[in-house]
């Protein structure tokens, strides 16, 4: 099952880059980032998981079965989950303030800087 | 060779970069050693059930920490936007007809939505969830107060209020690991806080304190954000 | 003492308080931040005091007190404590700078600021991956919002640009770091280098990942479009944190990784710093746009330190020096240049001229220009020293090279830049508007960039203080510019007598030296007594001035490689300085510049070749060198001859020398150009018996054609001082061609021409200069009969080019017998007819300066002119007193320098009669000459005195056709176009074709950079797929 | 039982993304994502990652669209 799930992971996180590389729009842009990071944050969740093994929660319930999954990955996908938001915020943020400008959303006509 | 088959190919090529990685996955039967290391001693050493909060709240408080400090930059830098030019900040938002039934039941909702909230980051150290999860419920009821209320405007100095205290709470607690500990920042050992009978709610040391505060934390900052967004809705 | 960990709790803390304040409490907040970041920089800057004194080791610092790997842990060793201090210093300053600016976006701003700086310090600090990855995520954040202080639709696009590489660039950390993890079961960097993760494929390719990406942190060409624009777009006071700052943690971060990787890793890391470094300022030299500018060359400096930091098992010991001392010099001079731009608020740098408003800033802006380019006495000359040296003597010449070519690419923009700043045409009337929080920052990184300078000397071998005791009185003369010139004139004469007091007996014993250190120093107090003639202050004169003299006298009492490259490059600048001061000397003033720093670098690597061989750094282990011997005499040689001005490095010369101001020109054409000379002659001396007679075959044709296009190409100037300039490269051919001949009597020869040049055209700047600002002109068609007007410069300017011309009596014969003997005794006679023919021609233009000056018909608004003042006379005839003493007593001064060179060479004059030399072919008589012909000529005018009653006088008339003017009256002037039948028949043979041949190269050069700009396209995606290609391409050429 | 769950999770993510990024209108590409996301969260609780679950559901999936659909929102009004 892991097997699957990082492979989900991956493909996930490729085809989100292929996103962010390929669209002109730029909240498509934006949602290839949101792919790429979920599928990086399923991979990194798959790392930590152990066959057979519980949520690392040690009540009751969890110590019956005695063998859990490691926290560590999971702590820092968290973590990731958390600053992928607050990226995304900020990019949207970026977006909607560049359409008021130019009322495009079309990012080759974001090209004032260059060379 | 088209624009977009290019793109592909070089991303297949990354694809083909990563492979060696995804191919060296093979499952896992045990435990790496600090995986191991916090199912031994993880409970015995901050007295919280759920090993992922002793790892984000205490193992790895710093990135906590630094996660924190992210939405509140990410809600900073955003509410730059806003001072960009002052027309832009519309004192109403367009006015949509909202029904009866959207109305009235925010109304009961909201309160639900925020004590289940509070739930959940209060009983961080012992189910799942923790400050993350409650402040992104409390952050959803917010939505729904806008949602449900056109004249519905975010207090900015409570937000403001609410995000600065339980930042400084944060950093305090944390700095008071460091005074009393014998500068171990983020300590969950702190005097005063006591650990308790592991599996009830008032244990773990400081980590419900540090949690509760963070889940007030990102709730705000989420508030903050969506708070912005929905502002900057404006009729021209 | 405050633990280090309190940087994060104040910053943090600080940032959420400030949500308390409303918009009426900024001014506190603004205070608190400044507060706040001031016990930042307290805090590492302790440690750092405390590393320094040793009185502390390296600190772990372990969070919520738990051992690494199971919590995050900090460090703070001596490392971290130097880039803390200098990211907190720079932060602070840059608070300071943006101060108003911070204030008024409001209290999110300074939030945002404030955990920036935290930010870059928990990353210099951490030893732990994923928290390295959340910090610096903090930091692009921070950094992203940082970008659109500055409120407009180009930096709202750069700040997404960045976000999305950022983005991507982060997500391929993450992946590589949980890999990492996978394999090494520790996110801690010290387990994860123990755990050797490298030696499968997959943990080759996790580590890959992370140091790829942190690579890409650092904005490496070309995958830097996005960095690029944050420079160009942002604030510039936000400029220089990210370009001093974050590029610092950046680096430092490369630093701390690559040992995950192991020893394989350094190699690749050198090639993307050199890539960066070379590609970078390439591109930029076709730069407009000031930021952007300095955006370039950030990136071009940050990757030649990533080259260093890639060079550290090879630099072994030395390395620590060299990088920080690269590191702190961007660091130091680009914050700088950055603030500089945020005071002078314009985008072109040709509209940076304003600098010239204001003359601190403008003296800054100058040494954060020379700092960039590695002159002395900043820390980057040293640390480019010794990395060059160091990368010679381990065989890694392919690199010095490129790292050499990188940095002549950056001084082409940045002389570029210079020129302009110094003198473009000033257009507007606006002044600058100067704040002293913005003034403050900028002087004190200036302030910074010489104290480093200074204390780098103890690390470098042969380095001493005693070189800083000219530059001591250098700044001492900058700050008391406001007094008058002649103040100052007689300051600085004094001055320069006490040193040459000083230093003398350093040279006394060495004969060679001897004859250079009277040139030097004894012809530099003579020109500078020129400058009584000039009125008002003459700003800027004098520390420029005394800059060049104090190179020289460093080349003269040097005995170290270090030492003689230290006053040369010295010289360098001083003399740019003079030069570019004339009304129309940018073009030419860019040019010797740019020969200048292309000479010193060949300079640079035959001294390391030297050393490679010598093993040591003394100026005379070049005397028995083993290996790399033709390489390092070739290199040194051309070194040489940029200044010398041999044919092909030539063409800075005329325009160099003919507009300079009247005094300069007699300073850097009689003394200035025989520090080349100086530097041949030490050179063939040392190292011309061990190398083959090719070569200096090879030089004797450069000589004899130099000479004979010098003087060809003089004898077509209509321009008086640009004649006397040619003149000036035609005479060191000859002293190239005699010096080359590598016999006693070519170099008696070549001794006689350094003399006889040094005084005449001394003798004939200044005298023609003091002209040209009489007459108004430099054109001799519109001078003409001064001869009654300036009788005195009349004989001077005659007694010039007697000897000159090599004409009997005086001491330019003695030259000439010297030189056919030697060419006929070492059988060079092609070359031999050549120099002749080259000689006869100089009678042509000599003749051509003298006639048209002072014979003919005055002109009418010539009627009132009066005689040179004796501020220029004087010096003149102490000169001519020179001329004479040498021609009649030749053998007191040649008969040392023989008995010298027999050391050297068979001796084949001898001395024997009583002012008599003789060598095989013949025998000359100095003051028998002198006596013989001076009777002569007495005879002759006095008979023609005699006869003067008989002679008709005529009237002057004007020159009119059928009472018509001539439609161009100079056509029918006698001097002008003199030689039109020469020019028609040899005339080819000047023909611009080396100056063409310079223009094609730098075209192409730019070309080059134009096609490859045109990476950056502007598209914030295409910057991403660059992101993905470099890491492809990385993946493959590492581990493919 | 849960390998075919979790392949059936995974195609229905895969057309998700397709969706995503494919799709002409902005919000189905944006609702996709939020699908996308939400998979995801179940795949955590298979991974028995409840914790991460929650948050992905809640940040990840809830207030990202909402996000994408305010900013969506303020587009149309600028346009319109």
């Amino acid at each position: 099952m892991e097997y699957i799930i990082i492979t989900i992971g991956f493909a996930l996180t490729i085809f989100g880059l292929y996103g962010i590389l390929s669209q002109k729009n730029m909240i498509k842009i934006i949602i290839g980032f949101s792919l790429f990071t979920t599928g990086i944050n399923i991979v990194m969740v798959a790392i930590g998981f152990i066959r057979g093994g519980t949520a690392p929660i040690l009540d009751e319930a969890g110590k019956e079965i005695g063998k859990y999954v490691d926290p560590l990955p999971q702590a820092l996908v968290l973590t990731s989950i958390v600053i992928g938001l607050g990226v995304t915020a900020l990019m949207l943020a970026y977006v909607m303030k560049l359409y008021q400008d130019k009322k495009s959303l079309n990012i080759n006509d974001y090209k004032d800087l260059k060379w | 060779m088209g624009k977009k088959t290019m793109i592909a190919l070089i991303t297949l090529a990354l694809a083909f970069v990563i492979y060696p990685l995804y191919q060296s996955y093979n499952g896992s039967e045990t435990l790496k050693d600090v995986g191991q290391y916090y199912i031994d001693n993880g409970v015995e050493e901050t007295g919280a059930q759920n090993l992922v909060t002793s790892v984000v709240v205490t193992y790895r408080g710093l990135d906590t920490l630094g996660e924190v400090t992210i939405l509140f930059l990410a809600a900073s830098v955003i509410s730059f936007f806003l001072s960009f030019s002052k027309n832009d900040r519309i004192k109403s938002r367009s006015i949509r007809s909202v029904t009866e039934i959207l109305t009235t039941s925010t109304q009961v909702l909201v309160p639900m939505i925020f004590m289940f909230g509070v739930y959940i980051f209060v009983n961080g150290h012992l189910t799942p969830g923790g400050g993350f999860q409650g402040g992104a419920v409390i952050a959803s009821g917010i939505i729904l107060m806008f949602l449900s209320n056109p004249r519905f405007k975010l207090s900015h100095k409570v937000i403001q209020f609410v995000e600065s205290t339980s930042g400084i709470v944060f950093v305090l607690i944390g700095a008071a690991g460091a005074l009393m500990m014998d500068g171990d920042f983020l300590s969950n050992k702190i005097p005063g806080f006591g650990f308790g009978e592991v599996g009830s709610i008032i244990s773990a040391g400081a980590i419900p304190v540090i949690y509760t505060f963070l889940g007030l934390k990102v709730g705000a900052e989420l508030s903050n954000v969506l708070g912005v967004f929905v502002e900057s809705q404006s009729e021209k | 003492m405050v633990g280090p960990i309190y940087i994060i709790a104040i910053a943090l803390g600080l940032a959420f308080f400030l949500g308390f304040f409303g918009k009426s409490l900024k001014d506190v907040s603004a205070f608190l931040m400044l507060a706040g970041l001031a016990f930042m920089t307290f805090i590492s800057g302790q440690w750092l005091l405390a590393f320094f004194n040793g009185s502390v080791t390296t600190q772990e610092i372990f969070t919520a007190g738990f051992r690494p790997p199971y919590s995050i842990n900090l460090r703070m060793g001596y490392e971290e404590a130097v880039m803390t201090t200098m990211i907190n210093v720079i932060g602070f300053l840059g608070g300071v700078y943006m101060f108003k600016r911070l204030k008024e976006v409001g209290n999110s701003a300074m939030s945002v600021f404030i955990v920036l700086i935290m930010s870059l310090n928990v990353i210099v600090m951490t030893r732990d991956l994923f928290n390295l990855f959340v910090f610096v995520e903090i930091g692009s954040i921070a950094t992203a919002g940082m970008i659109i202080l500055e409120k407009n639709s180009k930096s709202l696009q750069a700040g997404l640009k960045y976000l999305m590489a950022t983005g991507v660039i982060s997500g391929l950390l993450l992946i590589g770091i949980i890999f990492a993890y996978y394999f090494a079961g520790s996110l801690n960097i010290d387990g994860i280098i123990t755990a050797h993760v490298g030696v499968t494929k997959a943990g080759a390719v996790a580590v890959f990942l992370i140091i790829a990406v942190l690579v890409l942190e650092l904005k490496p060409f070309p995958a830097n479009g996005w960095g690029l624009d944050v420079y160009q777009s942002a604030k510039p006071g936000f400029g220089a944190i990210v370009s001093a700052a974050t590029a610092t943690a950046g680096l430092y971060v490369l630093y701390k990784v690559l040992p995950m990787g192991g020893e394989t890793w350094y190699p690749y890391i050198v090639l993307i710093g050199l890539i960066t470094f070379v590609g970078s300022n390439l591109v930029g030299t076709r730069q407009k746009d000031a930021n952007r500018l300095l955006g370039y060359s950030s990136i071009g400096q940050i990757g030649l330190v990533m080259t260093v930091i890639g060079l550290q098992p090879i630099l072994g010991s030395k390395f620590s020096f060299i990088a920080f001392a690269l590191l702190l010099n961007h660091y130091l001079a680009k914050a700088g240049l950055f603030w500089l731009s945020g005071i002078i608020k314009k985008e072109k740098i040709s509209d940076w001229y304003v600098l010239r408003k204001n003359k601190a800033l403008l003296i800054l802006f100058v040494i954060f220009i020379f700092a960039l380019i590695g002159f002395p006495p900043f820390p980057s000359f040293f640390g480019k020293y010794e990395l060059i040296m160091s990368l010679v003597s381990t065989e890694n010449i392919w690199i010095a090279v490129l790292i050499l070519l990188g940095s002549f690419a950056e001084g082409i923009y940045m002389f570029k830049w210079l020129g302009d700043v110094l003198k473009d045409e000033d257009q507007t009337e606006e002044s600058l508007n100067i704040s002293w929080n913005k003034f403050i920052p900028i002087v004190i990184v200036g302030v910074s960039l010489l104290a480093a300078g200074f204390y780098s000397t103890p690390y470098v071998e042969g380095a001493h203080y005693f070189y800083f005791i000219p530059l001591g009185f250098i700044v001492f003369m900058g700050l008391i510019d406001f007094l008058p010139a002649y103040v100052k004139n007689t300051l600085s004469i004094a001055g320069m007598t006490y040193y040459s007091y000083i230093i003398y007996p350093l040279v006394e014993g060495d004969l060679m030296r001897t004859i250079f250190f009277v040139i030097f120093m004894i012809g530099g107090i003579l020109t500078l007594i020129v400058g009584y003639n000039k009125k008002g202050k003459r700003e800027g004169f004098y520390p420029v001035a005394l800059m060049m003299y104090a190179g020289l006298a460093t080349i003269l009492t040097s005995d170290s490689m270090f030492g003689f490259f230290f006053g040369w490059e010295l010289m360098t600048a001083g003399s740019y300085f003079l030069i570019i001061r004339g009304k129309r000397s940018k073009p030419h003033a860019y040019s010797y510049m740019l020969f200048s720093v292309a000479g010193a670098y060949l300079i640079l690597l035959g001294f390391a070749f030297a050393y490679t061989s010598a093993g040591t750094q003394d100026l005379i282990a070049l005397k028995d060198i083993a290996v790399y011997t033709t390489l390092a005499y070739t290199l040194l040689a051309v070194g040489f001859m940029t200044k010398t001005a041999s044919l092909g490095l030539h063409i800075w010369l005329p325009g160099a020398h003919g507009e300079a101001e009247s005094d300069v020109s007699p300073m850097v054409s009689a003394i200035l150009l025989k520090a080349g000379v100086f530097g041949l002659m030490l050179l063939f001396l040392y190292m011309g018996q061990q190398t083959g007679e090719t070569l200096l075959f090879v030089l004797g044709w450069v000589g004899a054609f130099t000479a004979l296009v010098g003087n060809l190409a003089a004898v077509f100037q209509e321009d008086a001082k640009r004649l006397l300039a040619y003149s000036s490269i035609g005479q060191l051919g000859y002293i190239l061609f005699a010096i080359a001949m590598m016999t006693q009597l070519g170099w008696l020869a070549g001794f006689t021409y350094v003399i006889n040049h040094f005084l005449f055209k001394a003798i004939l700047f200044i005298v023609v200069g003091g002209i040209v600002v009489r007459t108004g002109t430099h054109n001799l068609y519109q001078m003409g009969g001064l001869l009654k007007k300036m009788p005195f410069s009349f004989v001077a300017v005659l007694i010039g080019i007697i000897t000159l011309a090599g004409i009997p009596p005086l001491s330019g014969f003695a030259g000439k017998w010297l030189f056919y003997n030697a060419v006929v005794l070492k059988g060079w006679y092609i070359q031999g007819v050549i120099v002749f023919f080259a000689g006869s021609i100089a009678f042509m233009y000599a003749f051509k300066l003298i006639h048209s000056i002072f014979l003919g018909q005055l002109k009418d608004n010539h009627r009132n002119i009066k005689e040179l003042s004796p501020a220029i006379l004087i010096p003149a005839y102490i000169l001519i007193g020179g001329i004479i003493y040498f021609s009649a007593y030749p053998q007191n001064v040649l008969e040392p320098i023989g008995n010298m060179l027999s050391a050297y060479f068979p001796a084949t004059v001898d001395w024997s009669g009583d002012g008599l030399a003789t060598t095989v072919l013949s025998y000359w008589n100095g003051n028998a000459v002198l006596i013989i012909i001076v009777t002569t000529f007495i005879l002759v005018l006095a008979y023609l005195k005699l006869i003067t009653g008989k002679t008709t006088k005529l009237e002057q008339f004007n020159i009119a056709y059928s009472a018509e003017r001539p439609f161009r009256p100079e056509t029918t002037h006698v001097s002008y176009n003199m030689f039109a039948g020469l020019n028609k028949a040899i005339g080819f043979l000047i023909a611009p074709g080396i100056t063409r041949f310079w223009k094609n190269i730098s075209d192409m050069v730019l070309d080059l950079a134009g096609f490859i700009r045109r990476l950056y396209s502007g598209n914030g995606q295409v910057y991403a797929v660059h992101i993905i290609i470099y890491i492809v391409i990385f993946y493959f050429i590492s581990l493919g | 039982m849960l390998i075919v769950l979790a392949s059936v999770l995974g195609i229905a993510s895969m057309v998700g993304a397709y969706f995503a990024i494919h799709s002409k209108s902005l919000t189905v590409a944006i609702i996709a994502t939020g699908v996308v996301s939400l998979i995801s969260s179940i795949l955590f609780l298979l991974l028995a990652a409840p914790d991460v679950a929650m948050t992905e559901a809640s940040i990840g999936s809830a207030l990202t669209s909402a996000i994408f659909f305010l900013t969506l929102n303020k587009i149309r009004q600028t346009n319109g």
